[in-house]
C-alpha cells in the first residue's frame, strides 16, 4: 500500500529552508520509531504530511500526542480515490500546550479499503476528533470502529443513497 | 467536578442507552430548536433532572447544503459566491482563508496594496460579525436593548463595506490574487470617524451590558472549561481563548500583512462563561486598534489585484491555510489534480468545532444557562452545517 | 291571499333574506376593521432555515424597523404567531420541520418566501440536500428576491403581504 | 385565502359603514318602532312626579340639566359603576391598555428606534386596537390531551381575578370598589391566586414548556410573596389598619416611603417578581423555554392573559402607591367650582356645563395626584425592562430566600424602635391621628 505512487503529495515549494527545525525533527523522529510504517509524503514551511499504514494509525497518533504535544485536530477529512479504489482520511493535527509548534500542522494521512471501508477511531487519543468523524462516516461511509456513536449527523435521518463525497455519487445536471 | 474522561464517558453512555428507548421516567426530554426563540437553525435535545441538564446532544445539519460536493463541480473562481454564503456576515473572511489556498496552488502573490486592503475588509467584517453575535447573545439574555444598540451601530460599518464593495453582506470581495476592486474615493477618513464613534460605542455597550450585575451574576462560574479541557476538546477563537490560551492565528502564523501590525493577543483566565462572552467584545476593540494601524500603513496608491484568467489551473498538490475568522480558525484543506476544479475541498470551520463544547458544558449546569451557554461559544450553525 | 303569503315555506323564505341583508350589512364594515387589524399586526414565528435570518434580524435593527408596521422580532410561541419568513435554503433535513411549524400554527397564517434559495433553491440548486425552493413544503404568499435580499426588500414584501391581506375575503 | 375583492378603499369602508346604518334605519321605522307602538297601547304607563311618563317626556327629561345630573350622580355612586368603569375594570383596563402602547413605545425610544407608527396615524396608537382585532380573530387551538374545562377557564380566571385586585385599590377617598377592613390581605390573598392559575393552565395544556414555565410561576410565588408580606407589615403598624383607605389616610402628614425606603424597594422588587417582568420573567423566559406557561394559548386566549397581567400591573403599581406614596394625598390645586358662580345662577346650561353636583373638588384632586404618582410608578416599572437582562431561577429563589427577608427586617425593626421612642405611630410625637 505505502509503496504506491502517491501523485497528489508532490513537493510544491521546495526552495525555502525549513525555518523550525522542531518540525523536521517531529518527522525524523517519528520515522526513527515506527521504521517501514511511516512514509514521509512532503514537508513545507509549517505544514508536513506523513502517510500511515492504517494499522499502525493509533499508535502513531499516540506517539505523537504525546511526545510532541501534538493535542487537537484542527480538522479531519476523507477523499474519494475511485481510481485507486481507496479512501484517504487525513488527520491535521496542531498543538496548543507546545508554543513552539503553534503555526505547524501535520497532516496525519492514511488509506482505508473504498469497498470495506473501516478504520480505527483516534476519539481516545483527541476527542475533538468525535464530530469530524461523525461527519467522515456519513460522507464517506468510513466506519470508525471504536467510535461510540457511527450515526447520521449533517444528513437527514432517513438518508438511504450513497455516501455524498464519494465519487460515484453524482449531482444532478453534473 | 469530574474530570473530562468521566464526562465524555457519561455522555457516551446515556447516548447509547437513550437510542435504545432506555427512558428513565424520571427525566424530562427536550427539543430546543429547531423552531424555538433560544436556538438557531440546529437543535438541542437535552435531558432535565429538575432544572439540571444531564444529557445534551446537538442535532445539527439542518443548514447543511453540500458546499463541499458542489465546489468540486465549479472552477476556483466560481466557487467564490457559495463558499461566501455559510457566513455571510462575516464573508471576507471565510473566503479569506480559500483565497490564500488558491494563490499557494496557483503559485501568485496579491500586491501589497492588495494585502492591505483585503486585512482591511477582514478587520471591518470581524466588526460585523461581532455585533451581530453580540446583539443576539443580548435578546438571547433577555435583554432587548443590547440586541438593538449593536445592530443598529452595525449598519454603520456595513455602510463602510458597502462603499467598498459594493454590497451589505456578502461581498465576494476578497479573491484570488488580492481583492476585487480598489477602495473608494475618501475612504480612509470615512473609516476613521466611524472607527472613532463605534469605540464610544463599545464604551456604552460595556457600561449597559458587561457591567450589568444580573449578567455578571448569570455568567460568572457558569459553564467552566479549564484549560486542559479546552485543548483536549480542541476548540478554537474566543472560546479557546477565554480559557486562557493565548492563540491567535493572526499572531502564530500570520498571513499576509499581519506581521507588520502590532496588537496583543486577547484572552482571559477566569474560564468561564462571561470570559467567553467578553473575549469577542475584547476582540472588536483590538479590532478597531488594527483598522486604524492598517490604514495609516496602507501605500497610498498601487495595484490591489494580480489579475489571474478566469479558467485558471492549479498545480497538482494539496494545501492547508487558515484565518482567525471571528468564530476562530478557519481552514481550507484543497486537494488539486491539477484541472480547474478542486479534486477535493474541506472546510474546517470554528463553529464545527466549538460545538463539540456545548454538551460538556450543559451536562451538569441549569436549564437557565442554556442560551447563555450556547450562544457564548461563538457559534453559528449555518456555518458548522456548511 | 294572506295565506298564501304567510305559510312556512315563505317564511323561511323572509327570514333568510333578511338574514342576508344582515349579514351583508355587518360582514363588509367588520371585514375592512379585521382585516385592518391583521395587516398591522404581523408576527413571525422564530424560525430559521438558512442564512438570510442575518438580513431578517437586521430588519428589526433600528435603522430599519419593522415594529413600525407592527412586526415583532423574536417572538415567543408560534401559536400566537400569523407569519411563517421562510429565511432561505430550504434542506432535507429541515422541510419536514417547516410543515410542521405550518401546520402547528393557527389560521389565518401567511407565508413569506425571502431569498433566492427559498425560492428556487438559488445557487444550491445543484446541491443533493436543498429542495427546490420552500413552495413544494409550503403555500407562499409573497416572494422576496435578493441573495440575500435587503431588508429594505423584505419590508416591500410585507407591504405586498398587506396588500394581499387587504384584499381576501373574512372566512 | 378565498376569493379577491378588486380593491380595497377606505371610501369603500365608509360606504359599508353607510349602507349598515340605513339597513339600521330601514329595520328601525320598519320593524322595531311598530313592535315598540303597539306594545305601548297594551302596557300602562308609569307615573313619574303626577306625570304619565310618555316617551315624548322621557325624551324632554333627558336634556333638562336639573333632572338629568341627579340622574347621572345617583348612577355614578352604583356598585355597578363603581366595579364596571371608575374606580374599578374599565379604568384599569384603559390604563393598562395605556401602558401597552407605552412601554412600547418607550422601549422602542430607548433602543433608538421609532416603535409602533403607522397603524392608527398618529404614532401608531391604534397598534393595540389592530392586535387586539387580530387575536379576536384568530383560530383558537387546543392541544390534544388537554384538560378542556380548565384550559377554557384559566384565561378568564386570571383576567377576572385581576380585576379583583383592581377592586380593592382606593383611587380617592371613598372611591373604592370594595372598601374591606382587611383589605391588605385580601390584596395579597387574590395575589397569590396567581401563580396557581399559571400551574393549572401550564398543567392543563399537556406540554412541556408550559409545565416548566408553570412550576417556575410557583417556585417564583413562593419565593417572593414573604417578603412581599413583610415589606408591608410595617406600613400596617404604622397607620394601624389593614384597611387601605386608612392605610392612605394616615400619611396625610409624611409618606411611608420616608420612613420604609427599604421596605419600598422591597415591596417594588417583590412586585417586579409578581408581575413576572424583567429581570424576573422567567416563566415566560423565551430563549429558555418558549414563552413558558403561555406556550400554548392562541388568539384571544394570549389577549386576555396580556390583558390580566397589565391589570395586574396597575394594581399593585396602586398598592405601591397605597402603601408607601401616600394614596391620593397632594396638595389642593382644582379651584372650588368648575365655573366660578354657576351653583347660584339660574342657567341651566351653565350648570350643565359647570357639571353642579357632580364636581367634587376634593375627589378630583384625589384622582389627579393618584393618577400622577401611578404613572410614575410604572413608567419606573417599564424601564427596568430595558436596562436588565433576565436572571436565573435560582439567583431568583436565593435573592428571595435569603436577601429581600433580611432587608424587610432591618426596616422593621427601626419603625419598631421609633414607635417605642413614641416618635411616630398612634399617639406619637408626628401622627396623623
Amino acid at each position: 500500500m505505502e509503496n504506491k505512487d502517491n501523485s497528489f503529495g508532490q513537493l510544491i515549494d521546495t526552495s525555502k529552508d525549513l525555518d523550525n527545525k522542531i518540525t523536521s525533527n517531529i518527522i525524523k523522529s517519528a520515522i526513527q520509531n515506527f521504521n517501514q510504517k511511516i512514509q514521509l509524503v512532503y514537508e513545507k514551511p509549517n505544514r508536513s504530511k506523513i502517510f500511515v499504514n492504517n494499522e499502525s494509525l493509533v499508535e502513531v497518533a499516540l506517539f505523537l500526542r504525546n511526545t510532541y504535544g501534538l493535542d487537537h485536530v484542527e480538522s479531519m477529512s476523507g477523499t474519494d480515490f475511485p481510481a485507486e479504489n481507496e479512501i484517504e482520511i487525513n488527520y491535521h493535527l496542531g498543538s496548543y500546550i507546545n508554543q513552539d509548534l503553534h503555526p505547524y500542522i501535520l497532516n496525519l494521512a492514511t488509506r482505508v479499503d473504498r469497498e470495506n471501508a473501516k478504520s480505527n477511531s483516534l476519539i481516545n487519543i483527541f476527542p475533538s476528533v468525535e464530530y469530524f468523524e461523525r461527519e467522515t462516516y456519513e460522507m464517506l461511509g468510513v466506519y470508525f470502529v471504536g467510535h461510540p456513536r457511527n450515526e447520521p449527523f449533517l444528513l437527514p435521518e432517513d438518508w438511504a443513497d450513497l455516501p455524498p463525497l464519494r465519487k460515484d455519487f453524482k449531482l444532478k445536471g453534473r | 467536578m469530574s474530570t473530562l474522561d468521566d464526562k465524555i464517558n457519561e455522555i457516551n453512555r446515556l447516548a447509547i442507552q437513550i437510542t435504545k428507548d432506555n427512558d428513565d421516567d424520571r427525566l424530562m426530554n427536550l427539543s430546543i430548536g429547531p423552531q424555538h426563540p433560544g436556538s438557531g437553525h440546529f437543535r438541542i435535545v437535552i435531558k432535565v433532572d429538575g432544572d439540571y441538564i444531564v444529557y445534551a446532544d446537538p442535532d445539527i445539519g439542518y443548514v447543511h447544503r453540500g458546499e463541499e460536493k458542489m465546489s468540486e463541480h465549479r472552477n476556483f473562481i466560481q466557487n467564490i459566491p457559495h463558499l461566501e454564503r455559510p457566513v455571510i456576515h462575516d464573508s471576507t473572511n471565510i473566503i479569506y482563508s480559500y483565497s490564500l489556498a488558491i494563490e499557494e496552488l496557483i503559485g501568485i502573490n496579491p500586491p501589497r496594496r492588495g494585502q492591505f486592503v483585503r486585512a482591511i475588509a477582514a478587520e471591518l467584517d470581524r466588526l460585523v460579525y461581532t455585533t451581530y453575535w453580540l446583539a443576539i447573545y443580548g435578546i438571547f439574555l433577555g435583554h432587548s436593548t443590547m440586541f438593538m444598540w449593536p445592530t443598529g451601530d452595525r449598519e454603520l460599518i456595513i455602510d463602510l463595506l458597502e462603499r467598498m464593495t459594493g454590497h451589505r453582506v456578502t461581498h465576494a470581495f476578497s479573491v484570488p490574487g488580492g481583492v476585487r476592486n480598489d477602495i473608494p474615493y475618501n475612504f480612509k477618513e470615512k473609516c476613521l470617524t466611524q472607527i472613532n464613534y463605534f469605540e464610544k460605542r463599545l464604551k456604552e455597550y460595556e457600561d449597559i451590558f458587561y457591567n450589568n450585575p444580573l449578567l455578571r451574576q448569570r455568567t460568572e462560574g457558569v459553564g467552566i472549561m479549564n484549560k486542559e479541557d479546552a485543548i483536549k476538546l480542541g476548540v478554537t477563537g474566543s472560546v479557546l481563548r477565554a480559557s486562557g490560551v493565548p492563540y491567535d492565528i493572526r499572531k502564530v502564523e500570520p498571513y499576509d500583512v499581519y506581521d507588520e501590525i502590532d496588537f496583543k493577543v486577547q484572552y482571559m483566565k477566569s474560564c468561564d462563561t462571561f470570559a467567553r462572552a467578553y473575549v469577542p467584545y475584547l476582540d472588536m476593540k483590538e479590532s478597531c486598534h488594527i483598522i486604524r494601524q492598517l490604514l495609516d500603513k496602507m501605500p497610498d496608491e498601487g495595484s490591489v489585484r494580480e489579475k489571474i484568467v478566469g479558467n485558471v489551473k492549479a498545480q497538482p498538490g494539496e494545501t492547508y491555510r487558515r484565518v482567525e475568522s471571528g468564530r476562530g480558525a478557519l481552514g481550507y484543506y484543497i486537494i488539486s489534480d491539477g484541472s480547474t476544479k478542486p479534486y477535493r475541498l474541506k472546510i474546517s470551520t470554528g463553529s464545527f468545532r466549538n460545538i463539540l463544547a456545548l454538551p460538556f458544558l450543559l451536562v451538569g449546569s441549569k436549564l437557565g444557562d442554556m442560551p447563555a451557554i450556547y450562544w457564548a461559544l461563538n457559534y453559528w450553525p449555518i456555518e458548522a452545517d456548511r | 291571499m294572506l295565506k298564501d303569503l304567510v305559510n312556512p315555506t315563505n317564511v323561511n323564505i323572509y327570514v333568510s333574506k333578511l338574514s342576508d341583508v344582515l349579514i351583508k350589512a355587518v360582514e363588509e364594515p367588520l371585514g375592512y376593521a379585521i382585516n385592518w387589524g391583521r395587516i398591522y399586526s404581523l408576527w413571525p414565528v422564530h424560525l430559521e432555515t438558512g442564512c438570510c435570518s442575518v438580513e431578517f434580524g437586521a430588519a428589526s435593527s433600528p435603522r430599519y424597523d419593522v415594529e413600525r408596521f407592527g412586526m415583532l422580532e423574536a417572538f415567543g410561541s408560534l401559536r400566537q404567531c400569523d407569519l411563517i419568513v421562510v429565511l432561505g435554503t430550504v434542506t432535507r433535513k429541515m422541510a419536514p420541520r417547516l410543515r410542521m411549524v405550518y401546520d402547528q400554527m393557527p389560521e389565518p397564517k401567511y407565508v413569506i418566501a425571502m431569498g433566492a434559495c427559498a425560492i428556487t433553491g438559488g445557487l444550491y440548486l445543484d446541491s443533493y440536500n436543498v429542495l427546490p425552493g420552500a413552495d413544494s413544503v409550503v403555500p407562499v404568499d409573497v416572494y422576496v428576491p435578493g441573495c440575500p435580499p435587503r431588508p429594505e426588500t423584505l419590508i416591500q414584501g410585507c407591504f405586498l403581504l398587506q396588500e394581499k391581506i387587504k384584499r381576501s375575503k373574512i372566512k | 385565502m378565498g376569493s379577491l375583492t378588486p380593491d380595497f378603499r377606505f371610501g369603500n369602508f365608509v360606504g359599508s359603514i353607510v349602507w349598515l346604518v340605513f339597513v339600521i334605519l330601514a329595520l328601525v321605522t320598519l320593524l322595531i318602532l311598530p313592535i315598540i307602538f303597539f306594545t305601548l297601547f297594551y302596557i300602562p304607563l308609569p307615573v313619574v312626579d303626577g306625570e304619565v311618563l310618555t316617551p315624548y317626556l322621557f325624551f324632554s327629561m333627558m336634556v333638562d340639566p336639573s333632572r338629568t345630573l341627579p340622574i347621572v350622580q345617583f348612577f355614578i355612586h352604583t356598585d355597578l359603576f363603581r366595579a364596571a368603569i371608575f374606580p374599578g375594570f374599565g379604568f384599569a383596563a384603559l390604563i393598562a391598555a395605556a401602558t401597552i402602547f407605552v412601554e412600547r413605545k418607550l422601549l422602542a425610544k430607548m433602543q433608538l428606534r421609532v416603535g409602533p407608527l403607522y397603524a392608527g396615524k398618529v404614532e401608531g396608537i391604534f397598534q393595540l386596537l389592530a392586535d387586539g382585532l387580530k387575536l379576536l380573530t384568530k383560530e383558537i387551538i387546543v392541544p390534544s390531551g388537554a384538560d378542556r374545562p380548565i384550559f377554557w377557564l384559566a384565561p378568564i380566571m386570571y383576567v377576572s381575578t385581576a380585576a379583583a385586585v383592581v377592586a380593592l385599590i382606593p383611587v380617592a377617598s371613598g372611591w373604592v370598589v370594595a372598601d374591606v377592613d382587611v383589605g391588605l390581605i385580601a390584596a395579597f390573598a387574590i395575589l397569590a391566586f396567581f401563580p396557581l392559575i399559571a400551574l393549572l393552565f401550564s398543567w392543563a395544556s399537556n406540554s412541556k414548556f408550559p409545565f416548566i414555565g408553570g412550576l417556575r410561576a410557583l417556585h417564583q410565588m413562593i419565593a417572593f410573596e414573604i417578603p412581599f408580606f413583610l415589606s408591608a407589615l410595617p406600613v400596617v403598624i404604622m397607620s394601624s389598619s389593614l384597611n387601605l383607605s386608612d392605610i392612605a389616610r394616615s400619611q396625610n402628614i409624611f409618606w411611608n416611603i420616608f420612613i420604609l425606603p427599604i421596605n419600598a424597594f422591597v415591596f417594588f422588587i417583590s412586585s417586579l417578581a409578581e408581575l413576572e417582568r424583567i429581570p424576573f420573567d422567567l416563566p415566560e423566559a423565551e430563549s429558555e423555554i418558549v414563552a413558558g406557561w403561555l406556550t400554548e394559548t392562541t388568539g384571544m386566549m394570549y389577549g386576555l392573559i396580556q390583558l390580566g397581567s397589565y391589570l395586574k400591573l396597575y394594581a399593585l403599581a396602586g398598592l405601591f402607591v397605597v402603601l408607601f406614596l401616600g394614596g391620593w394625598s397632594g396638595p389642593q390645586i382644582f379651584p372650588p367650582e368648575l365655573i366660578p358662580g354657576a351653583h347660584d345662577s339660574n342657567l341651566p346650561l351653565l350648570q350643565m356645563i359647570a357639571l353642579d353636583g357632580l364636581y367634587n373638588p376634593v375627589t378630583v384632586n384625589g384622582i389627579f395626584w393618584f393618577l400622577i404618582k401611578i404613572i410614575i410608578v410604572i413608567l419606573l416599572m417599564l424601564i427596568v425592562r430595558g436596562i436588565n437582562p433576565r436572571i436565573r431561577i435560582d439567583i431568583l429563589l436565593h435573592t428571595g430566600w435569603y436577601k429581600l427577608i433580611v432587608l424587610t427586617f432591618i426596616n422593621l425593626f427601626v419603625v419598631l424602635m421609633l414607635i417605642y421612642g413614641g416618635v411616630i405611630g398612634p399617639g406619637g410625637l408626628i401622627s396623623a391621628r
